[in-house]
């Protein structure tokens, strides 16, 4: 009897060792030990802090995603190391005087990794299927909303013949606009724009961009390994027109979640950039390896003037210069963000060399005394008392951090308490959006150079609890009337005034920070470039000494 | 013994049934939608719902249950929100050998470990020996794993480089966290082990075999361990479950593409079918292993193998 | 014969023949001890169970009186002092909002002390009704009941608490309430088992036949008879609670800023122990020092009260 | 007769978390080659101590040998080292224990536990061992021994486990058998088929046994020699007819006299009192406080061994030449002379309580059904005492539990003074009919003090109305069971088995009920405190006119006590008449067979009587044979028997089932 059952034992022990062999990327293993051999073998190894949610481009939304997509795929342009548009699969375009018809020359010998040649029909069939209400994902906005047609495609009312994408002939693409555009070339460098090939996607069906065989690459690298949870592999595309200038023969993209492993690899030689917490941030500081990068992505306090006591302006403006940005991010935060006393990010385009940041100046200037003094008339206002107050923050560090900090100065500088309500991602986006809060910490992230990516939010057609329901007609017309000029001047003077007017006039949101990251690079890697809006991670450029 | 098991397999449907059920619910009352992201709340209440319509979310809840339910019946899981259009059954399998693995090795080495400081313990009773062993196990429930687990990662990682840091490449990337695991594992087994152990010695046989002039060793062997492991075999059901539930954690700080983690994502990120996917593939795996143990335990007792006849 | 110097050796009066005295047979040597005080005196002799008595005191005490110790409060920042290594100013250090260590770790302590005291007391609320009146009923009763408890048993207790509190506000209560729907089954299986073996001994059958009900049955003999495996369950939930509010705070459903828990500090002491490992090491001492007295009791408590109870 | 093996000034004590217990307190002994030595004693006497002494078996934690020698022929057994000692165990010492459901391991095979010591001591290959198995299998008279070889424990009736134990202590042809209480768990039927094998046995192997018992009946049966343990100590020993026909010490005439015999009338002897607390023994003879004839020395000074013959020797202060004369006899002739006014016959009694056709099934969880009462009828008479006997599992007690309320009747009537019991009407009868329970030990709440045990009942039915009035009631209880009013505020566990039978006593005594149900209210107590307990429940009959139940599988005992006897047999009544008629002129086969078992505390007697010994175990109560229950084991049984047998008076209050009868 016991024999037998020690014998059971051994006999189960060694199945699930076979089969949880086979689990480990072995093949990897054995990969890595040949390309020791190899040592012309340039390799890059990255970490990615969360899973790969989704690489079927039309659909997938988050960033990690995006990071994996936009180096193994590539659009009619590609962004370069000075985050510029710059022809990739297109050769040249021609736009029109109005700004509305934009006709692109695709570049010859451009071909997917199967070999086949990449053609105009296959960005008007990607396009398509991007905005087509059977098979697109939350981000067909950023078509539809731009490509004339597109809206009335998106929602069912009208048929592909009427979206204004014409293949002229293989290698041209005529494609159309609502209004004039001045950053449609940088979205043509936007996940949701590259091209699909029609035939392989037809043939995988339902099985497409599951594994890494499933799918067609046009970008500088391809895939060999894909696991949503483990991580990727790519190597260099042999096919892509531009291989000469791929300086990297493969990249690993390994899911590490915690930042303290990710440290941990770092050191141990595993890994070849890390971006650093907070708490490490100064021990690592002085070191030759370590830098800080900031994206369009801002943090502020969204007041909902819709509930108590936010509904009161000089509560929502005592609140607004009570705390100190410049604690959050050089103490609390302390990895590169930059404080913000305004909304719109710093680098964003602005007209010719000047950014929109520089040509507007910041806007609130923190003082807790006149908020103190605006407290007081507000109090006055509402009749001598304040109500419980809760900050509605997500759950993640960051966002716990920053409403830790806002409590504490709110409670240094107004002397008024306010709790902290936390709740996880989607529940803070669906608290807001059901009018539940009464301020919270949010954020926007960039999805082109251009500062109508934030100040369309507010415009308050229809009002929207998630924006504080905020509606006023001045700030509303003055983004509308942007839209439609073609004068790049006037539209910019509109948007500043809009983002005046919103910030300084009404106190609508209260800027935290632009948000940045502090990492350690290991030195022998150059033009690891990071975009700070769209798809972040470009490794096209990167170059190992 | 068949019908004993055929009645067992009923309940088993009807409570995974119930768990179903009431998962189902609850989990739609969790605050968002698998949609929710910064991107899409601008969008207005109908293109929203026309958005939901696309994967049935505008059906009144009763629907989506019946429909739910009717696929599951099929063995079918649905598609996962969040892993867009990936099926919950190859998500949850993909994802289910690393785990397994880890499980696996921390329950082989805490029983092996963990019987052995038992036994010694008992048989050493009140001796430094025992003393030893209990402080081993008492810390050894007390430390929390991640704690330990870093401290693992960092010391015989990184500074000693004896194994992997972390990753999930070659066999040697499992040791470390087989090790965090198995620390709790070993803890409860020798402390079971010892209670069970201590039981036994006294037992009256214990004394007829002593009385029948066999040697220390050989009334324990032959004697006592085999009592004392039986009812050992009882906690090993949930001990086995509980790792793998528990070894979010542990997956997340040595990089593995374990079930732990997915399971606390799905739910923050409102990832319903597969909330429900690992909701039940955890309770059916705990139930099944209850169910595996009392089988193994009537084969293994014999004192229960007849009533399992009658 | 070898008797024959001692017979010269009494004197007659012994001889007398004096009777029985009774009383002195029926007469009871022993002090009288309870079985719960006989409890205590076993457990006076287990060292290590009165140590860790000794020390559990000890954190509470500080849990209690540590915060007033040192000039700050809990969730007082100073964004001049942050990240400094224990001082004579900051005791135990100060985070990254510049918060003093040291009153946050006996807030904290507190705080994990009140849950799991709370989850406790809970716990034997509903785990002793429970387990008292499906034990007592029986038949049918009982086994709906029990299908009850093998389905809460069956869902991992993970995903309830998490579902829990991803529903509810977190919060002390939240967590609370999230533990106590599984917690108390253990309790509940326990009070039955024994209720079950009680229900068919002599003295409860005395206490029918002498028509007591059943509400006299269980509160004047089920009851304190099974207070030993309750105190012994208990000294267990305790632990358990702590660390599942830790498991919690790690994972980031724990309780809300600025409050601390252990388990708060342990999460963000774990997120800054490479440079900071002060603000690791002194939570992880705690919560460690708090599980190892707690099971240290348990065991001792277990050995003293009944040592062959256990199933 | 050469010793075999023998003891020298045995001292044993226990280290206790409350002090320290002088277990064994100089225990001289020897038992001669193929002699059979039985040592007597109450629980807590030392008995079993010491023959765990001999075997080196004391737990090494908490029990140390402070002083002595055991000779075991030319060794001195406790400086042997351990390793010298396991060659000396099982394989020249052998031992039975008490329990034979848990002496075995439940997880093997009965057949590698029985060759376990021979494959040791006598380094036996396979097949040799198999053969010793079947032989020792043989020997002790397990039927098919082939099969059952490869069996486990719990396979096993109790009898037949006590078989294995005894194959397993004769597999390396001990020189000398402990057998430590070897039947007390047995029922009469049993314990009488194995004593004949014990002793079969030992006719054939020569081997030496030391019998360890609290029964004076079996000493009679089997020993050559007895040895009577108090308090540690041994206070008289001798041949079997010396300790039974020249009983020297007091405690010995008092065990004697506990014992009825079939033929006692009247108060029985009893010796009042309880055993000393070994942890603080008195200074002088510890029995002195409970002997009738202590002497003033035997207060101050232990007294030392007196050889009265060159085998027999005591250890009193009678036998000093300077103490008065006191004859043993006597005293017997004194005690007997006071009869019990004789139950008069049942025509002017009223029926106190009428059971008809009462059945008691249990639903099992394998869905099956165990019959445990299955259609008695019988009725109580007002005063009288009627007794129920039975093997254990033949649902005497379940008879008793259900007809009192405490189970649910699965059918039938139970009708007290003409009032028809149900479950609504439980509550007014509780007071009238009450119950005193088996288990001393078991039946008194652990957590409760003795006051709030007694006054139980006061409470629920609120019989008195103020504290004092409580306190007062108490205190009369305790004294009317010779308690003493101090012991009110004490618990349970402080007290000795006979002492808390009395407080079960009490409190069955406080509601002031008219009939109470004795469930085998003295089995678990030693002998001279049974005698305590009955007289004491004979004491209460007469003076508060109380009606019993008296449920019992001690036959003798019942006999004394009861006006009527039913005999059950598995949930069945077989037979029911008066007492004396009954042992007269038993009728039913069963009933035959229980009365030859009892055995008589006279050796000649014993050893010149025929028995009727019942082959087998009792059956299984979830399937039970067809027709005649009993046929089974009927010696008597034919085809006849198929049929079930009517329950019928064959003479005027005479009832029997049998065919035959």
């Amino acid at each position: 009897m016991k024999k037998r059952f020690w014998i059971r034992l051994g006999a189960l022990l060694s199945i699930v060792l076979l089969l949880s062999a086979c689990n480990f990327s072995g093949s990897e293993a054995t990969d890595s030990s040949e390309s020791a051999n190899d040592e012309e073998e340039k390799v890059l190894r990255l970490s990615l802090e969360n899973d790969i949610p989704d690489l079927n481009q039309v659909k997938t939304t988050d960033g990690i995603s995006f990071d994996v997509l936009n180096n193994v795929m590539e659009g009619l342009y590609r962004l370069d190391e000075d985050n510029n548009p710059q022809p990739a699969m297109a050769e040249s375009v021609d736009i029109t005087e109005d700004k509305l018809t934009y006709t692109f020359h695709l570049r010859e010998g451009i071909k997917w990794s199967n070999g086949e040649e990449v053609t105009a029909n296959d960005f008007k069939y990607s396009w398509l299927r991007a905005m087509h209400p059977d098979t697109a994902g939350s981000y067909s906005f950023i078509l539809s909303d731009y490509i004339k047609g597109g809206e009335a495609f998106a929602n069912g009312e009208a048929s592909e013949d009427e979206v204004a994408i014409e293949v002229k002939d293989e290698k041209t693409l005529i494609v159309e606009v609502n209004e004039p555009t001045p950053y449609f070339l940088g979205l043509t460098a936007f996940v949701t724009y590259f091209p699909l090939n029609k035939d392989f996607v037809e043939e995988k069906d339902d099985q497409f961009a599951l594994d890494h065989e499933s799918i067609l690459y046009n970008g500088p690298f391809v895939l060999t390994e894909y696991d949503q949870a483990e991580g990727v592999v790519m190597e260099k595309n042999d096919e892509y027109w531009d291989k000469e200038n791929v300086n990297v023969d493969e990249v690993s993209l390994k899911i590490i979640k915690e930042q303290s492993t990710a440290l941990n690899l770092y050191e141990a030689g595993d890994l070849d950039r890390v971006t650093l917490s907070s708490a490490d941030v100064n021990a690592y500081k002085d070191s030759e390896e370590f830098g800080t990068e900031t994206q369009f992505t801002s943090w502020y306090i969204q007041f909902n003037l819709g509930k108590e006591p936010f509904d009161n302006l000089n509560i929502r403006k005592a609140f607004q210069l009570a705390y100190d940005p410049q604690i959050l991010t050089e103490t609390v935060l302390n990895n590169g963000s930059e404080s913000a006393y305004s909304l719109i990010a710093p680098d964003m385009h602005g007209l010719e060399n000047q950014s929109f940041r520089e040509l507007n100046g910041p806007i609130i200037e923190p003082n807790a005394e006149k908020a103190k003094e605006y407290l007081d008339k507000g109090l006055k206002e509402i009749g001598g008392s304040l109500p419980e107050i809760e900050i509605l923050t997500a759950d993640d560090t960051v966002a716990k951090d920053a409403a830790t900090f806002v409590q504490s100065q709110i409670k240094e500088n107004l002397g008024v308490d306010i709790q902290i309500a936390t709740k996880p991602y989607s529940g803070r986006l669906d608290a807001m959006r059901e009018d539940d809060y009464q301020f919270a910490i949010s954020k926007w992230g960039a999805d082109f150079n251009d500062a109508i990516t934030y100040l369309d939010l507010w415009v308050g057609d229809p009002v929207s609890a998630f924006r504080g329901s905020y509606h006023n007609p001045e700030y509303t017309d003055l983004v509308y009337q942007a839209k439609e000029e073609k004068d790049e001047g006037r539209r910019l003077e509109m948007l500043m005034d809009a983002e005046k007017i919103m910030l300084k006039d009404d106190a609508v949101l209260g800027p935290l920070y632009y948000e940045g990251s502090a990492f350690l690079q290991k030195g022998n890697i150059d033009n690891l470039v990071t975009h700070p809006y769209g798809a972040r991670l470009e490794l096209k450029y990167v170059e190992i000494n | 013994m068949k019908k004993f098991i055929l009645v067992r397999l009923v309940n088993i449907v009807i409570t995974l049934f119930i768990i179903a059920t009431a998962t189902f619910f609850l989990m739609k009352m969790l605050p968002g939608s698998p949609f929710d992201e910064e991107k899409l709340v601008d969008l207005t209440d109908e293109a929203r719902m026309e958005f939901y319509a696309r994967y049935g979310l505008d059906e009144p809840l009763y629907v989506q249950y019946l429909k739910y339910m009717g696929n599951l019946v099929q063995g079918d899981l649905g598609l996962s929100y969040y892993y867009k259009d990936q099926p919950v059954n190859s998500l949850i399998m993909g994802r289910i050998g690393p785990s397994a693995l880890l499980g696996f090795q921390a329950v082989v080495l805490g029983l092996s470990i963990g019987i052995i400081l038992g036994m010694i313990a008992a048989f050493r009773h009140n001796t430094i020996w025992d003393y030893f062993t209990m402080i081993v196990a008492v810390l050894g429930v007390s430390i929390p794993n991640f704690v330990l687990a870093a401290i693992l990662q960092f010391y015989v990682g990184l500074q000693w480089g004896l194994f992997p840091v972390a990753y999930w490449e070659s066999y040697e990337s499992s040791i470390l966290p087989t090790i965090s695991l198995a620390v709790t594992v070993i803890a409860l087994i020798a402390r079971f082990t010892r209670n069970e152990m201590l039981e036994v010695l006294q037992q009256d046989y214990i004394t007829t075999a002593h009385a029948k002039g066999l040697g220390d060793l050989t009334v324990l062997i032959k004697h006592a361990i085999r009592n004392a492991l039986i009812p050992v075999i009882t906690i090993l059901g949930p001990v086995f479950v509980s790792l793998l539930t528990g070894s979010l954690v542990i997956e997340n700080i040595f990089g593995i593409p374990g079930i732990g983690s997915l399971f606390v994502d799905s739910i923050k990120m409102n990832d319903y079918t597969t909330i429900m996917g690992l909701t039940l593939f955890y309770s059916s795996f705990f139930i099944l292993t209850v169910l595996v143990v009392d089988i193994l335990y009537g084969i293994i007792d014999p004192r229960i193998r007849v009533h399992g006849k009658g | 014969m070898q008797d024959t110097k001692q017979q010269k050796k009494f004197s007659d009066d012994l001889f007398q023949v004096v009777g029985r005295r009774e009383e002195q047979s029926e007469k009871i040597n022993r002090p009288n001890l309870t079985g719960l005080q006989d409890g205590w005196l076993r457990l006076k002799k287990n060292k290590a169970a009165i140590g860790s008595l000794i020390i559990l005191l000890i954190l509470l005490v500080l849990a209690i009186i540590g915060p007033y110790l040192s000039s700050y409060s809990y969730e007082q920042t100073d964004y001049e002092k942050v990240f400094m290594e224990p001082n004579s100013e900051h005791w135990l250090g100060t985070d990254k909002f510049g918060r003093d260590q040291w009153t946050r770790l006996w807030e904290g302590t507190r705080i994990s002390l009140y849950i799991a005291v709370l989850a406790a007391l809970l716990d034997i609320l509903i785990g002793i009704t429970y387990g008292a009146i499906s034990g007592l009923k029986g038949g049918k009763v009982d086994n709906f009941m029990q299908r009850i408890i093998e389905i809460l048993v069956g869902v991992p207790n993970l995903i309830i608490i998490i579902l829990l509190i991803m529903i509810m506000k977190p919060g002390i209560l939240t967590i609370t309430l999230a533990m106590v729907i599984t917690g108390w089954v253990n309790m509940a299986r326990l009070v039955r088992g024994q209720i079950f073996k009680l229900k068919n001994q002599e003295y409860i059958l005395a206490s029918r036949a002498l028509g007591a009900k059943n509400r006299r049955i269980i509160t004047s003999h089920m009851l304190p008879n099974t207070l030993g495996i309750i105190i012994i369950n208990m000294m267990f939930t305790i632990p358990s609670a702590i660390f599942t509010e830790a498991f919690l705070s790690f994972i980031g459903l724990g309780l809300q800023e600025p409050l601390a828990s252990l388990g708060v500090l342990i999460n963000d002491g774990f997120r800054s122990m490479r440079n900071q490992f002060y603000l690791l090491a002194f939570p992880s001492i705690v919560i460690i020092g708090l599980m190892v007295c707690f099971n240290l009791l348990a065991d001792g408590l277990r050995d003293a009260l009944d040592p062959r109870l256990r199933k | 007769m050469e010793p075999l093996l023998s003891i020298k000034d045995l001292h044993v004590t226990f280290q206790t978390h409350a002090g320290n217990v002088n277990a064994v307190r100089g225990v001289d002994l020897s038992v001669g080659k193929g002699e059979t030595l039985a040592i007597v004693g109450e629980s807590g006497s030392g008995k079993s101590v010491t023959s765990k002494a001999i075997m080196g078996l004391l737990p090494k934690q908490n029990a140390s040998i402070d002083q002595g020698e055991i000779w075991f022929e030319d060794r001195n057994l406790l400086s042997l080292k351990s390793k010298e000692m396991q060659k000396v165990r099982g394989s020249e010492i052998a031992v039975i224990f008490q329990d034979p459901m848990t002496a075995l391991n439940p997880t093997m095979k009965v057949g590698k536990q029985v060759i376990e010591s021979a494959v040791k001591h006598r380094k036996l290959g396979k097949q040799e061992a198999n053969k010793l198995a079947l032989e020792l299998f043989e020997l002790v008279g397990i039927p098919n021994p082939e099969a059952r070889l490869n069996q486990y424990p719990h396979q096993f009736s109790g009898g037949m486990r006590q078989r294995v134990v005894i194959a397993m202590a004769l597999a390396c042809n001990p020189k000398l058998l402990i057998a430590d209480e070897p039947t007390t768990a047995l029922d009469v039927t049993i314990q009488a088929q194995i004593l004949d094998l014990l002793k079969s046995i030992q006719k054939k192997t020569g081997t030496s046994i030391i019998f360890i018992t609290h029964d004076l009946g079996v000493v009679a049966n089997i020993a050559d020699s007895v040895a009577v343990m108090y308090a540690g100590k041994i206070v008289e020993k001798g041949t079997v007819e010396e300790i039974f026909h020249q009983p020297t010490h007091p405690y010995n005439w008092g065990l004697l006299q506990s014992m009825p015999n079939l033929d006692t009338k009247g108060k029985l002897y009893s010796i009042p009192g309880s055993p000393p607390d070994l942890m603080n023994p008195p200074k002088g003879d510890a029995f002195a406080s409970r002997n009738e004839f202590a002497l003033a020395i035997d207060y101050e000074k232990q007294p030392p061994m007196f050889q009265i013959t060159k085998t027999h020797s005591a250890a009193s202060w009678l036998l000093h030449p300077q103490a008065p004369k006191i004859e043993f006899i006597k005293q017997i002739n004194k005690d007997l002379s006071e009869h019990k006014p004789n139950y008069n016959k049942t025509e002017n009694k009223q029926t106190l309580l009428e059971v008809k056709n009462l059945k008691k099934h249990f639903k099992l969880q394998s869905k099956q059904t165990l019959k445990a009462v299955d259609g008695i009828n019988l009725e109580i008479k007002k005063g009288e005492t009627l007794g129920l006997v039975g093997e254990s599992g033949c649902g005497k007690s379940t008879a008793g539990r259900t007809l009192m309320g405490l189970y649910e009747s699965t059918s039938g009537e139970v009708v007290y003074n003409k009032v028809s019991l149900n479950q609504a009407n439980k509550k007014n009868f509780t007071q009238k009919i009450q119950m005193i329970f088996q288990d001393p030990y078991a039946s008194l709440d652990p957590r409760k003090k003795v006051e709030d045990i007694i006054a139980e009942g006061i409470d629920i039915h609120q019989l008195t109305k103020s504290y004092n009035e409580r306190k007062e009631k108490v205190k009369e209880l305790l004294e009317t069971v010779g308690l003493q009013s101090e012991h009110a505020s004490r618990y349970p566990h402080e007290f000795s088995g006979g002492q808390r039978q009395r407080i079960g006593i009490a409190r069955a005594l406080a509601v002031e009920p008219e009939l109470i149900i004795a469930d085998e209210p003295i089995s678990a107590l030693d002998v001279s405190i049974q005698a305590q307990v009955v007289n004491l429940l004979m004491k209460l009959q007469k003076e508060r006119d109380l009606t019993f139940l008296f449920i019992a599988h001690d036959l003798s005992m019942v006999k004394y006590i009861s006006d009527r006897i039913g005999v059950m047999y598995l949930g069945g009544m077989v037979e029911l008449a008066e007492a004396d008629e009954l042992y007269k002129q038993p009728m039913h086969p069963y009933t035959q067979a229980l009365l030859s078992a009892i055995p008589i505390p006279d050796p000649v007697v014993e050893k010149s009587r025929e028995r009727v010994i019942l082959q087998g175990g009792l059956p299984s109560p979830i399937t039970p044979p067809t027709g005649c229950r009993f046929r089974t084991r009927c010696s008597l049984a034919t085809e006849e028997c198929e049929v079930v047998p009517k329950w019928r008076e064959v003479e005027e209050g005479h009832w029997v089932a049998c065919h035959y009868a």
